[in-house]
């Protein structure tokens, strides 16, 4: 059977240049960085060529600005709590959206449980967030903007750049998370403007457990774990050098791939858009129609629960992923789907498609054959589509 | 984060003019074992330029390799010109040194000039005697 | 040259056994465990797999005891830390000894800016604490005792057993860092008596940048990162699959292992020690005699300085480590060295010399011959040995 991976948005493939770049780290150059011999200055050697590797990929203007850790989401808490409790004196209000990853929205609520004051904007119908709203929302308590670049259920855009010149001009620090758009659309510290950003491994075809946070020079901060030393004292613990190693190397490649990939996986995309639209009935588009990843196709289908639609393609060789809460076995529909307005009912019904490097115009054919009947199926049982 | 140029490791594992000279004419110490480092130098002198220099050096290989280059800069050098060397110039002349270990090229410096000035106090003393 | 690795302690080669486990999912099996697709449902197996053998290992009652982690220094933050904010309405007091690795340490020195009160119990000239010191320093405000189980530096051993019977019978909480112990001796979470454990897989022939904490069931407790519901809501962000995978097998293998190495290595270690103290005057064993590591071997050699005794074994291919300050730069020797009463200036003249599983009599041979010729010149251009 064929197999086609359209889930790109929950992780990628290890490139195998990646891999093969690893793989000197995993065997004879096994070192700890921290030690000064012959095996630790290897390792050292590789993990600061990654670092460099990384900041040139953000455009961050020293290596002394990146921070690897163990995560995105591990970089997430780092930026929001590490800046909320080192500028506490100064205020305690954060400003956030309603479409943030739950690696920053748990943080802004663990926050509020700390005594700090949280503002999650609304979005709009596509999942947006104006620099108005974000301008009207600060006070003189405000110390964190944290606003994500790109929707991972959705695909919608942020307006970074227009809402970090707001923050600027008030002097607030702007975190965005990018886990999802590094290597999908350009991503530049100063293009953005941004004073933090996190970003992960295994969604740019690096390993898993491996993210890194870019902090400005002088932004005002503090490490939210204990322990040694390493990365200049941002975050403790023996760095796992094969790990960093190969984010350096999928990020660089990223970088070099982007625009190709970009133009190519943009013209599938619309495609999947316009036919399925055009040939399931009751199918709403999710996210925004242009201001969205390259890769990323998503809807909800009336009538029909996401996983077993989900599970339907998978049985069909086609990995891709909804927003549904029963995924997880929780009750609760995607926070992004209702947050731009759609019920919990018709939330269920969602279906998130992304697409990597090596998909090709088959896969998207397959994918296009496969769709409707299932759809067709599942509404046929579904009580809701008789009303 | 030790990474140390060729030249600090040449002059670590063969270091220059490393013995104790009980009959110098000047000595001077710098540093505290308790920090890890401690310097101290000798020297012989000869119409005001140092004709001999040699040291002991209880430290990384930093505090040794700058303790060996300090010797060799200021070897042959007027004692005026000797007291000109700069950490900088001995950092320059190892290609070098980790962040970290900057501060091991200032003993050597202050080393050389407490031995220098041990040399003049002790000189100014004998001509007070005259 | 001949290149000998000393220094298992910083860290070990990968196991190649472990290496092809992780293989499989760096490559073909590269999904998120969190999807339900076949990719995903391939990564949870073996995530759930790894889960059984680190349990089985360590002899956990259940695999939801077992949560994966970054690092060690992770495992060890949310081990501590959690506990601490979870049972701060019954008490803030916690109590720790001073040989303990800086991860410990450091989160007990954060907890105390925060609030808490924390009592570092001092060593003996061992290196250990004993059971009545810990009776003794209880108070009704006491939630946490968290003491390692054998020591990086000095390779001591701890009575965790006496101790932690002290702390059950006044229903404390009770937390080892078995780091350093797993796969060199036995660790048995319940002969051990501890409520909580943390390992790291870079100890023991697994990759770097995975750790797990033991958390024994009904442990009152609370997350410290925050975000997505992974490992069941204990430690969020996406699973590094691969280095789940490599600790699994490498905690499975060194359990195999164990034995036959602590036998063999024990009589290097204790060759090695004998020789050198009698070879090399002013020579001081560092920690227990007898109750010790069995690769573990560590001295202090007056009038000389660790990293320049480190370098110069490392141009005979010989890599080991020093508590010395200067390896870092910084001015503060090692504070185990100092907690076990050695001066400062003693302290800077530490060797550290841990041995594996691939070292063989010849290593010991060759170490043997070229140390006394180091020490003896360095000792000729010190200062401090006229004195
Ligand atoms: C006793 C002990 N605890 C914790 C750690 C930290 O482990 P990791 O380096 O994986 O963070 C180490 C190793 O450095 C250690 O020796
Ligand atoms: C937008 C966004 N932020 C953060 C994360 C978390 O990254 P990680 O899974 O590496 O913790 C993800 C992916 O799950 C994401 O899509
Ligand atoms: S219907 Fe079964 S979990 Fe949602
Ligand atoms: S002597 Fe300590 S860092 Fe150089």
């Amino acid at each position: 059977m064929r197999k086609v991976y359209f889930d790109h948005s929950a992780t990628t493939p290890v490139d195998p240049a990646v891999v093969e770049e690893m793989m000197k780290y995993l065997t004879e150059h096994f070192g700890n960085p921290s030690s000064i011999h012959a095996f630790g200055r290897e390792a050292r050697k590789a993990v600061e060529k990654a670092r460099q590797q990384v900041a040139t990929a953000i455009g961050a203007s020293s290596v002394g600005e990146i921070a690897f850790t163990g995560t995105g989401t591990e970089a997430d808490n780092m930026a929001i709590r590490g800046v909320a409790y080192a500028n506490r004196q100064k205020g305690n209000h954060i400003i956030t959206t309603a479409g943030e990853h739950s690696a920053v929205l748990n943080c802004c609520k663990q926050l509020e449980r700390e005594g700090f004051s949280v503002t999650v904007l609304p979005l709009d119908q596509y999942g947006r967030v104006t620099a108005q709203q974000v301008a009207d929302a600060i006070t003189d308590k405000t110390i964190l903007i944290s606003i994500l670049h790109a929707n991972n259920e959705i695909g919608t855009i942020m307006p970074i750049k227009e809402i970090s010149e707001v923050a600027r001009s008030k002097k607030i620090i702007f975190h965005t998370d990018a886990v999802q758009s590094v290597g999908k659309i350009p991503v530049n510290v100063d293009d953005l403007g941004v004073d933090l950003l996190t970003l992960s491994g295994h969604k740019i075809y690096g390993p898993k457990g491996i993210g890194a946070m870019y902090i400005r020079r002088g932004t005002f901060w503090q490490p939210i774990l204990f322990g040694g030393g390493q990365e200049r004292r941002r975050r403790p613990g023996t760095e796992n050098v094969a790990g960093i190693v190969g984010l350096g190397k999928a990020v660089e490649l990223a970088t070099e791939r982007m625009q190709a990939d970009a133009e190519r996986l943009t013209r599938y995309r619309d495609r999947i858009i316009s036919e399925v639209l055009q040939k399931i009935p009751n199918t709403i588009l999710t996210g925004h129609p242009e201001e969205r990843l390259p890769n990323h196709v998503s809807f909800c289908f009336r009538f029909i629960e996401g996983e077993s639609m989900l599970l339907m393609l998978d049985m069909k060789g086609i990995a891709i992923s909804s927003g549904s809460a029963c995924t997880s076995g929780s009750l609760e529909p995607s926070h992004v789907l209702t947050a731009i307005g759609l019920s919990k009912e018709v939330a269920h019904g969602s279906l998130r498609l992304t697409m990597g490097k090596d998909n090709t115009e088959e896969d998207v054919e397959y994918f296009l054959e496969a769709l409707p009947p299932i759809i067709e199926r599942l509404r046929a049982m579904s009580p809701l589509s008789e009303g | 984060m030790i990474i140390y140029s060729e030249k600090v490791i040449e002059h670590f594992m063969c270091p220059q003019n490393a013995y104790s000279m009980p009959d110098a004419d000047a000595e001077g110490s710098s540093g505290d074992p308790a920090c890890g480092d401690a310097l101290t130098v000798y020297i012989r002198v000869k119409d005001n330029c140092i004709k001999e220099i040699s040291y002991l050096v209880f430290g990384c290989c930093a505090s040794i390799a700058t303790s060996s280059m300090t010797s060799v800069l200021a070897k042959g050098k007027s004692l005026d010109d000797a007291l000109k060397i700069t950490e900088e110039d001995i950092i320059e002349a190892l290609d070098g040194l980790p962040e970290n270990k900057v501060h091991c090229s200032n003993l050597g410096v202050s080393a050389l000039h407490k031995a220098i000035n041990n040399y003049y106090e002790k000189t100014s003393r004998m001509e007070e005697h005259l």
